[in-house]
């Protein structure tokens, strides 16, 4: 038997949006309204229980899972902890450092064609970034560089074992067939003479 | 089987004889897997004659059709080869006293086809796990209940892949030659410094993206990049970008402004 | 009174990510540990209960609720985004990095007999695969593993708990073989045994 109560609730709890009664009986096409009413009455009855950390809350003209207010502290917990997503103005920024240190800010922004005093200030804040010094050259422009807490957060021995432009490079090239060279598996002259066997 | 039936024609519908439908096999040894599971023949005793002839039939269809054949093709081509000339040679004495193992030209090969499909078995395995999206679903949206929390500390999350590409997203944009001749473009610099502070002429700010007037070259965008910031040295245009990702605005300098990020600064942010 | 069964719901609830019961713990340090795994225990048996369109399942190190299979036509037609599919050589890969790691390119052809840079790198773009580090032999090759989105993806608890590699290969017809212990390809402690991962 196929649980209706049980679909409107996974339906409820995927929905990226508000479910209205309308838009749950569209999607559940093949059952009757009542039944879809009825389940949905049913899900607010469980979720309505005292002492759940999941609600059922009617919203914006629809139905969706809230927890309550009383939990609101301690879900704040969750952001403290959550990990940040790097932009890409910072990663390019901690890349072009990474890659080419020391190297200055007039550098680094010529390569990304953006003002980027703001990521700079963000990521010697974090700590990733830090000023080497000053370069000899008229204006004296501070230079930059990683630091430790850079090769930390990439679990990296050293800047030696960043991977290379390079390797990457190469995982999207067509097949060369001379790299199979240094598999075992037999002369490369051999390979030419394949054809005359046919 | 006949010689004639090629192996490379995929299942036995009738299908017109303009349309050939190639099998797709993942690579030699997937090929061969195919071969020997067509043919019943034991994978411990592979018939080296019949295998090889079909492999080589393989081959010579898809050059036929056209198709680019990966080197590894090639390679296992001239191994089955190897060893079936291997094969029809008296054992050297040498070989006499070595292993069973190693008596055998086609062990090492068939350890390959074996563990070729054991991986091969493994990642339908994989397949057949209730998949994310799938066959289960989890909350897809950032919760509202988050959505006004600001973080209180950022511990990072990213991978060193992201890094990689960052970078080389940007070295995709600015050729390699060009970081070296940062100066080489002075006299257009010098124009732009000129029509910048013509276009902020009574003007309280400019969007950044608004002193690109017209087609974006990307000399233009370089030039007009080192002119303001040229103009920043001389303190005669500030930046403000009202947050990290935000827009970024020009604007004629007031003394002592805050929001214009100069190296100096930045260096005094350092302990 | 404070209902620690609700404010672990709630959290469980919000988080995008599977929750571990030390981070848990960690967020929740007010309580006593035993608590916080006491309605953690709690809420698994009352998710577990028959019929529920929600469920509460272990999946890479965590807790996460989720939706049970019998569902999931009813919520394909939430969105109309198809679900991800997997090509036999994404697959294989995935599967000979998630036994073997950590592993090289070069130890991932010569299992496949096949280039698998481009395999590589979409997989690392999805996120599914990471780069550990580098390979402490000559060359110094990037070697590779799985990530929690792989563990998440495919709805594990961990790598321990993908079937053996004995219980794969007893499953097909191929009996009787022997493992090859090692791949030729370089110093051998290094290289990950298969039987060793699980």
């Amino acid at each position: 038997m196929t649980n209706l109560k049980s679909i409107v609730e996974s339906l409820l709890f995927v929905a990226d949006t508000p479910v209205a009664l309308d838009r749950l009986c569209t999607l559940l096409e093949e059952f009757d309204r009542g039944a879809v009413r009825d389940a949905l009455t049913e899900l607010l009855d469980d979720y309505g229980r005292e002492g759940r950390g999941v609600t059922l809350v009617e919203v914006a003209g629809g139905y969706q899972f809230r927890t309550p207010a009383e939990n609101a502290d301690y879900l704040r917990r969750l952001t403290r902890v959550r990990p940040a997503k790097f932009s890409q103005s910072a990663l390019e920024t901690l890349a072009i450092i990474a890659y080419r240190q020391p190297v200055t800010r007039a550098e680094i922004e010529y390569l990304r064609g953006v003002d980027s005093g703001g990521v700079l200030k963000t990521l010697l804040e974090k700590k990733l970034l830090r000023i080497l010094g000053k370069k000899d050259i008229p204006g004296k422009p501070l230079i930059y560089g990683t630091t430790r807490e850079f090769l930390e957060l990439f679990s990296l021995k050293d800047l030696k074992s960043l991977p290379s432009l390079k390797e990457i490079r190469d995982l999207s090239e067509t097949v060369q067939y001379e790299q199979q060279d240094e598999l075992p598996l037999g002369p490369s002259e051999v390979v030419a003479r394949s054809e005359e066997v046919l | 089987m006949s010689g004639d039936s090629l192996p490379l024609y995929g299942g036995g519908e009738a299908s017109s004889a303009y349309t050939v439908r190639l099998e797709v096999f993942e690579g030699p040894l997937d090929l061969l897997l195919h071969l020997i599971r067509k043919n019943e023949v034991d994978i411990y005793d592979i018939p080296l004659s019949i295998i090889t002839r079909e492999y080589l039939e393989y081959i010579r269809l898809m050059k036929e059709l056209n198709l680019e054949i990966a080197g590894e093709f090639i390679v296992m081509a001239s191994t089955l080869i190897q060893i079936k000339s291997k094969m029809l040679l008296p054992p050297t004495p040498d070989e006499e006293s070595a292993e069973e193992d190693e008596k055998d030209p086609r062990a090492e090969l068939v350890r390959r086809l074996l563990e070729y499909q054991t991986y091969k078995d493994a990642g339908v395995t994989l397949a057949e796990q209730e998949m994310l999206g799938r066959e289960t679903f989890a909350r897809s949206f950032p919760s509202p209940e988050l959505a006004d929390m600001q973080p209180e500390e950022e511990p990072m999350e990213v991978e060193l892949f992201e890094l990689i590409e960052a970078f080389r997203a940007v070295l995709d944009r600015v050729s390699e030659e060009s970081f070296h001749e940062v100066g080489a473009e002075s006299i257009t610099i010098a124009e732009r410094i000129n029509e910048i502070l013509s276009l902020l002429e009574g003007k309280e700010s400019l969007l950044f993206d608004d002193l690109f007037p017209g087609e974006l070259t990307r000399d233009m965008v370089i030039a007009t990049f080192l002119a303001v910031l040229e103009l920043c040295k001389l303190k005669m245009v500030r930046i403000v970008q009202a947050n990290r990702h935000g827009i970024i605005w020009i604007s004629p300098a007031v003394l002592d402004g805050e929001d214009g990020l100069s190296a100096e600064e930045l260096a005094n942010d350092e302990p």
